[in-house]
């Protein structure tokens, strides 16, 4: 398996506000790796860190070898890695179909084909293609977010929170998706609130507690070690 | 030239006022009011004819538009309470114009555009020139002194703090059991009446209004000595509307050194300044000359 | 932070070059003794509504003291002339008069146009025994001037409507709608005009209404005036807006009679609406076209009189600060009662005729009685100021151009 | 009918620099009162072309367009992009200084004296009860072209809906690889060539002087708003319904309330939908 993205003694935050100290993180193909940990730990200035949509502060990002390192959101979309945001993931006003043309930018003139091979992947988008966008229910909208972030054929998918929002049935179905995606060789980075959902399907996990690594192994590991239960997955039980 | 600063610094005091009375809307509550003219039209308007029509002395008129602007304050902001950012500024700016046409075209009580002749003063008859320009600078002092302290303990106040917490975001203050509509209301009809008892002291000190007094151009002004200043500091109030000033007419002085225009160009260059003037200001101090000071939002502690 | 430096060098800068030019006036100049000088102030609408007319009066009175002062000045004295921009706008204008007074120290301010800003300057120019000079035509200035320092270059706007409705029922239009652009000079000129329509056997048809400048269009306003077809339309307005109101007019397919006033028909306004304006009468107290001041005035701004109406207001402007410096050099001091007096004397009869300062100032020299007759109006004060009398013209645009028609000589 | 056809032609003044208006708000979310002084800027520079140069109008009015959109860009460049994180009352105040800057430098240029292009005035047709004017016609037919134009542009083509993602959302769309920067030049260029049009219809109609764009700001503005801010559909909708509650209020009362009452249907319409009749929330910053 090779490894994708990694990242050593990553600072980051908002201005002045320095919210991740110093975190080793690494993901592999085909490799779905979980963030948990309880509110305001930095579990998503983390991931936007990784993304480029946070002010790195320290440390150091590589993306299939290749420092980015504090790069723009453009230009690490560019090399490799997709973001998913949690809210605001998909142009309200635009139609599905603009969406994914959308997320298909720097697809160029590949654009048709990657649409083929994204519906055929997640073919319930070819039910509403034409819908606007902001008129989808929670699911729909996800599965779109999802899509989109697809276009540009990422290796990597930095996702935050997909599940907020969704009742338990599409929790299930969403996450599978992910773990679907990996299986075909992404390296799937989540930060998920339903921590028992995604561990079932995630191969690692990271417990992330005031912008430091509180633990780190197998999915297995983490669900089965007994203080972290009680004190970050009680929510979710 | 004595003469003329205390004037100069006569007209910063009513920009003041209503910078103060803007700073109060839109720099703690964040209720964008274009139609701040419109409320020191009625308070100007108000005030002349209660002294001149009504034959009542100044203190009647003043107090008379402070009840109008109240009023005025509280009917717009109760009807577009619903309103929030630039619909609010269309529908303020929609009540300013209002106001205008009706002190344009109502002549039978406002004089229309022939203009409304003020004898009523608030200094005493007999005064020299120079005193009585010192004297209308002291009451404008006056009014700036009382409004200062008044904006600026709401802004210390915790009425300040929810205000400030509706400007950031309605639905926490909401959440947390503010009455948010009555918070608004209470501010702007405040700002409102602060504006218009501005325009009471402005009309009797210029003796003559007319609805040209009270244009677009005037908000400008009063808006530049805002954001200049510093949203949300009432010290930065002062320091813009002096700044602006300073500015406008400073720009007269300079005008004299540029040879060979005519009266035209001069007059465009001098205008076209102002604005790269302006726009110079805010480029480089984007919050303003002073900063909005730092107060925690958070909640006071259970039981303070 | 360097962010911090450009502000301060800039007001720093401000601030030198602001005190370079209040120093400037002081700078001795030879030919003139320090501490003489004459100090007036030009406060003209340069921009704003009156920006059309506003540089021409400004123009005016520059020119005349650059030349006044190459002969030498006002007995000897030099004149500093501050011009200042009232933006048309009465707020700016009571600063820009501060300034002018206090600051300029000067004895007279000359050139407002609107009667908005003239009426706002007037408790200032009052206050300080300011010698005020107008072309504002509302029935409330003479009102407001309680110590006889205020002269109006203008006609009242009464009898611009008498004029006018005479002139009208003399071309046989008997049933004529009125509109007019919203502001104090249109509005008893609409009253006047109907009254002496009246008396002269016609009437107004439809309602009359006011418009309100600078709008976006005016086809709701147009399609009012012109329902009913009535023969003939009345249009008291300014260029900007009777420009735009005439379009409408004309592509409405109005094919009565179009009346309005001259400020409307200047040749900037034959060249937005080219052939289109043939046909339109309009009405003038001044300037006398054809007469020997007029052209004069023209030369003198660098135009060719041309038998149109050209620089309505420069001409008054020229006649303000005319009239002003011959009172100056008639009453021998700056005393502004005594300018006033002298003001007075200089402009109605008896006397000389004089049509220039050079002319007049050398017969007063001479100790003659002299009698300005100007390029705006013959210059004829009643004891309120305002202008006694005025002639009254009225043209036919033919061919892109003004022909006189008729005149009469009205009396304010 | 006489009046819905003048309402009409109202609206195809405005249309074009409200649909302009509507499209750098959504870009930029902020009032841009400079609008009117461009579309000044744009009668100007269509009048040189005309009239000193001596172009037919046709071949003008592309250059008006033209110079309004590079004083658009410049605009942006020198004072609004710098400023970009601050709030929106402090851009809209720029944008008036900028509109101050933009109207005096024409007069400083061009003096105060009205002009009027090269376009002979002609008599209506007259059908049945309705006149039309052959230059009405002509702005109408512009207008609604140009704004149909846009309109296809945002929606079919590829740079077209990467301005409405980046309107909608400029960190998503970053994220998503679309260059910002550039489509933001894309949107100042559609925006103020629209915008430059309008201020040429403008100058068919009203007098090209100065001052010109202060006439046309606010129902501008407000065909805007009441369409919908973001909204180039609600800004036309917003445009042809100021027109009409114009027109109708000058026949019914007096002119001289004309734009009172204008404002006064604008306020009733926000109150019963307050983000415009086509508009829903933006996302604020």
């Amino acid at each position: 398996m090779s490894l994708l993205l990694q990242a050593s003694g990553l600072r980051a935050g908002y201005g002045a506000a320095e919210i991740v100290h110093g975190v080793e993180l690494s993901l592999s193909a085909g490799e779905m790796l979980t963030l948990i940990g309880p509110n305001g730990a930095g579990k998503s200035t983390l991931l936007k860190a990784l993304a480029g949509a946070a002010q790195v502060m320290g440390g150091r990002v590589t993306l299939m070898g290749q420092d980015v390192t504090g790069a723009s959101a453009a230009r690490i979309a560019a090399s490799g890695a997709a973001y998913v945001p949690q809210e605001r993931n998909i142009f309200r006003s635009l139609t599905v179909e603009e969406n994914l043309g959308i997320g298909g930018w720097l697809a160029g003139p590949a654009l048709a084909e990657r649409r083929a091979q994204v519906l055929r992947l997640l073919p319930e988008l070819a039910g509403f293609s034409r819908r606007i966008a902001g008129r989808l229910s929670g699911g729909e909208r996800q599965t779109l977010a999802v899509g989109m972030a697809l276009m540009v054929e990422p290796k990597v998918l930095l996702v935050d929170e997909p599940t907020a929002g969704l009742s338990p049935a599409l929790v299930g179905r969403l996450l599978e998706l992910l773990r679907r995606l990996a299986d075909e060789g992404l390296g799937v980075l989540i930060v998920e609130q339903n921590a028992r959902a995604a561990l079932a399907r995630a191969d690692r996990a990271m417990v992330l507690v005031d912008g430091q690594v509180a633990a780190a192994g197998t999915a297995a590991e983490i669900e089965a070690a007994p203080d972290l239960g009680a004190l970050f997955l009680g929510r979710a039980a | 030239m004595t003469a003329y600063l205390v004037a100069i610094l006569t007209s910063v005091g009513f920009y003041v006022v209503l910078a103060l009375a803007l700073n109060l809307q839109w720099g703690l509550t964040g209720m964008l009011n274009f139609g701040l003219a419109g409320f020191y039209a009625l308070g100007a308007y108000a005030s002349a004819i209660t002294t001149e029509l009504g034959g009542m002395p100044f203190l009647a008129g003043f107090a008379m538009a402070i009840v109008v602007g109240t009023l005025a304050g509280l009917a717009v902001a109760g009807l577009s309470a619903r309103l929030v950012g630039d619909f609010l500024a269309i529908a303020t700016l929609g009540f300013a114009e209002i106001v205008r046409f009706l002190a344009l075209n109502e002549d039978w009580l406002t004089r229309g555009p022939r203009g409304f002749p003020i004898e009523t003063r608030p200094i005493p008859e007999g005064l020299s020139r120079e005193a009585s320009a010192w004297a209308y600078l002291g009451l404008v002092a006056l009014l700036v002194v009382v409004a200062f302290v008044i904006v600026e303990r709401i802004r210390t106040a915790p009425m300040g703090r929810v205000l400030r917490a509706i400007r950031e975001d309605e639905l926490v203050p909401a959440a947390l059991g503010k009455d948010v509509f009555r918070f608004k209301l209470k501010a702007f009809a405040l700002g409102a009446a602060l504006a218009a008892a501005a325009g009471s002291l402005y009309a009797h000190w210029v003796q003559n209004i007319s609805p040209d007094h009270f244009t677009t151009a005037l908000a400008i002004g009063v808006w530049m000595s805002l954001i200049v200043g510093g949203t949300g500091n009432n010290r930065g109030v002062l320091v813009g509307a002096t700044l602006v000033m300073v500015i406008l007419e400073g720009s007269r002085f300079l005008t004299g050194v540029v040879p060979g225009l005519d009266a035209e160009r001069l007059s465009a260059l001098r205008i076209a300044l102002i604005g790269v003037l302006i726009i110079v200001t805010v480029r480089f101090r984007p919050e303003g000359l002073l900063p909005e000071p730092r107060i925690r939002l958070e909640t006071p502690a259970k039981g303070a | 932070m360097p962010s911090l430096k450009t502000p301060r060098f800039t007001r720093r800068h401000a601030l030198v070059l602001g005190a370079g030019a209040l120093a400037a006036p002081w700078i001795a100049r030879p030919g003139f003794a320090q501490g003489d000088a004459i100090r007036i102030g030009s406060l003209t609408p340069n921009t704003g509504g009156g920006s059309p007319f506003g540089p021409e009066i400004a123009e005016a009175h520059r020119l005349v003291v650059e030349l006044v002062n190459s002969q030498g000045g006002v007995n000897g004295r030099e004149i500093i002339l501050t011009q200042e921009n009232s933006e048309t706008n009465p707020e700016v204008a009571v600063r820009a008069a501060r300034k002018l007074i206090d600051a300029d120290r000067v004895m007279a301010i000359l050139g407002t146009w609107s009667s908005s800003v003239t009426l706002g300057v007037m408790p200032l120019c009052q206050e300080a025994n300011v010698i005020q000079m107008c072309t504002s035509s509302s029935e409330s200035i003479p009102a407001g001037d309680k110590k006889g320092l205020l002269f109006d270059f203008q006609a009242l706007n009464p009898a611009w409507g008498k004029a006018i409705a005479r002139l009208a029922v003399a071309r046989g239009f008997k049933e004529i709608a009125v509109m007019g652009i919203n502001n104090d000079f249109t509005t008893s000129m609409i009253g006047t005009f109907q009254q002496s329509l009246e008396e002269g056997g016609g009437k107004v048809v439809n309602e009359p209404f006011l418009y309100n400048p600078n709008q976006p269009s005016y086809r709701a306003e147009v399609e009012r005036l012109i329902a009913g077809n009535p023969p003939a339309v009345f249009i008291p307005s300014y260029v900007t807006d009777f420009t735009a109101v005439y379009r409408e007019i004309f592509r409405s397919g109005y094919e009565g009679q179009v009346i309005t006033i001259s400020l409307s028909t200047g040749p900037q306004f034959k060249e937005a609406v080219g052939e289109a304006a043939n046909g339109i009468l309009h009405g003038f107290p001044v300037p006398p076209v054809g007469k020997d001041t007029f052209d004069a005035y023209l030369r003198f701004v660098g135009l060719e009189p041309n038998g149109q109406v050209q620089r309505p207001f420069g001409s008054a402007g020229y006649d303000q600060i005319n009239t002003l410096l011959l009172g100056i050099a008639k009453a021998g001091n700056l005393d502004p009662f005594e300018v006033a007096k002298a003001i007075f004397a200089i402009s109605n009869a008896p006397g000389e005729r004089v049509t220039t300062y050079a002319e007049g100032a050398e017969k007063i020299a001479a100790g003659a009685e002299v009698n300005y007759d100007g390029a705006s109006s013959s210059v004829d004060f009643l004891p309120n100021g305002m202008l006694a009398s005025r002639d009254f013209e009225l043209y036919e645009i033919r061919d892109g151009k003004d022909v006189s028609l008729e005149r009469i000589t009205s009396a304010s | 009918m006489q009046t819905i056809l003048n309402a009409i032609s109202s609206a195809a003044i405005i249309a074009p620099a409200a649909v302009g208006f509507t499209l750098l708000f959504a870009l930029f979310r902020f009032a841009n009162f400079a609008v009117g002084a461009l579309m000044t800027l744009g009668a100007f520079a269509c009048w040189t072309l005309n009239v000193p140069v001596g172009l037919p109008l046709w071949l003008a009015a592309p250059g008006g367009m033209a110079v309004a959109a590079a004083g658009l860009w410049l605009a942006d460049r020198l004072a609004y992009a710098p400023l970009r994180a601050a709030g929106g009352a402090t851009l809209l105040l720029v944008s008036i200084a900028v509109a101050l800057v933009v109207e005096n430098a024409l007069r400083l240029g061009y003096g105060g004296q009205i002009r009027g292009f090269d376009l002979p005035l002609s008599r209506p047709w007259v059908l049945g009860p309705v006149r039309l004017a052959p230059e009405q016609l002509g702005v109408i037919a512009v207008s609604a072209a140009s704004v149909a134009g846009v309109m296809l542009w945002l929606s079919l083509s590829r740079w077209g809906r990467a301005v409405r993602a980046a309107a909608d959302d400029p960190t998503l769309a970053a994220v998503r690889g679309v260059p910002v920067g550039k489509i933001h030049a894309a949107g100042i260029a559609g925006a103020g060539a629209l915008v430059g049009l309008g201020g040429v219809l403008a100058g068919v109609d009203l007098a090209i002087e100065p001052g010109l764009g202060w006439a046309l700001i606010i129902p501008v503005l407000a065909a805007a708003i009441l369409g919908g801010v973001g909204s180039p559909m609600g800004a036309v909708l917003g445009a042809l319904l100021v027109g009409l509650a114009e027109e109708v209020t000058a026949l019914v009362m007096s002119p001289s309330y004309k734009a009172a009452v204008g404002f006064v249907v604008i306020v009733l319409a926000l109150l019963l939908r307050p983000y415009g009749l086509l508009g829903r929330e933006l996302v604020r910053k």
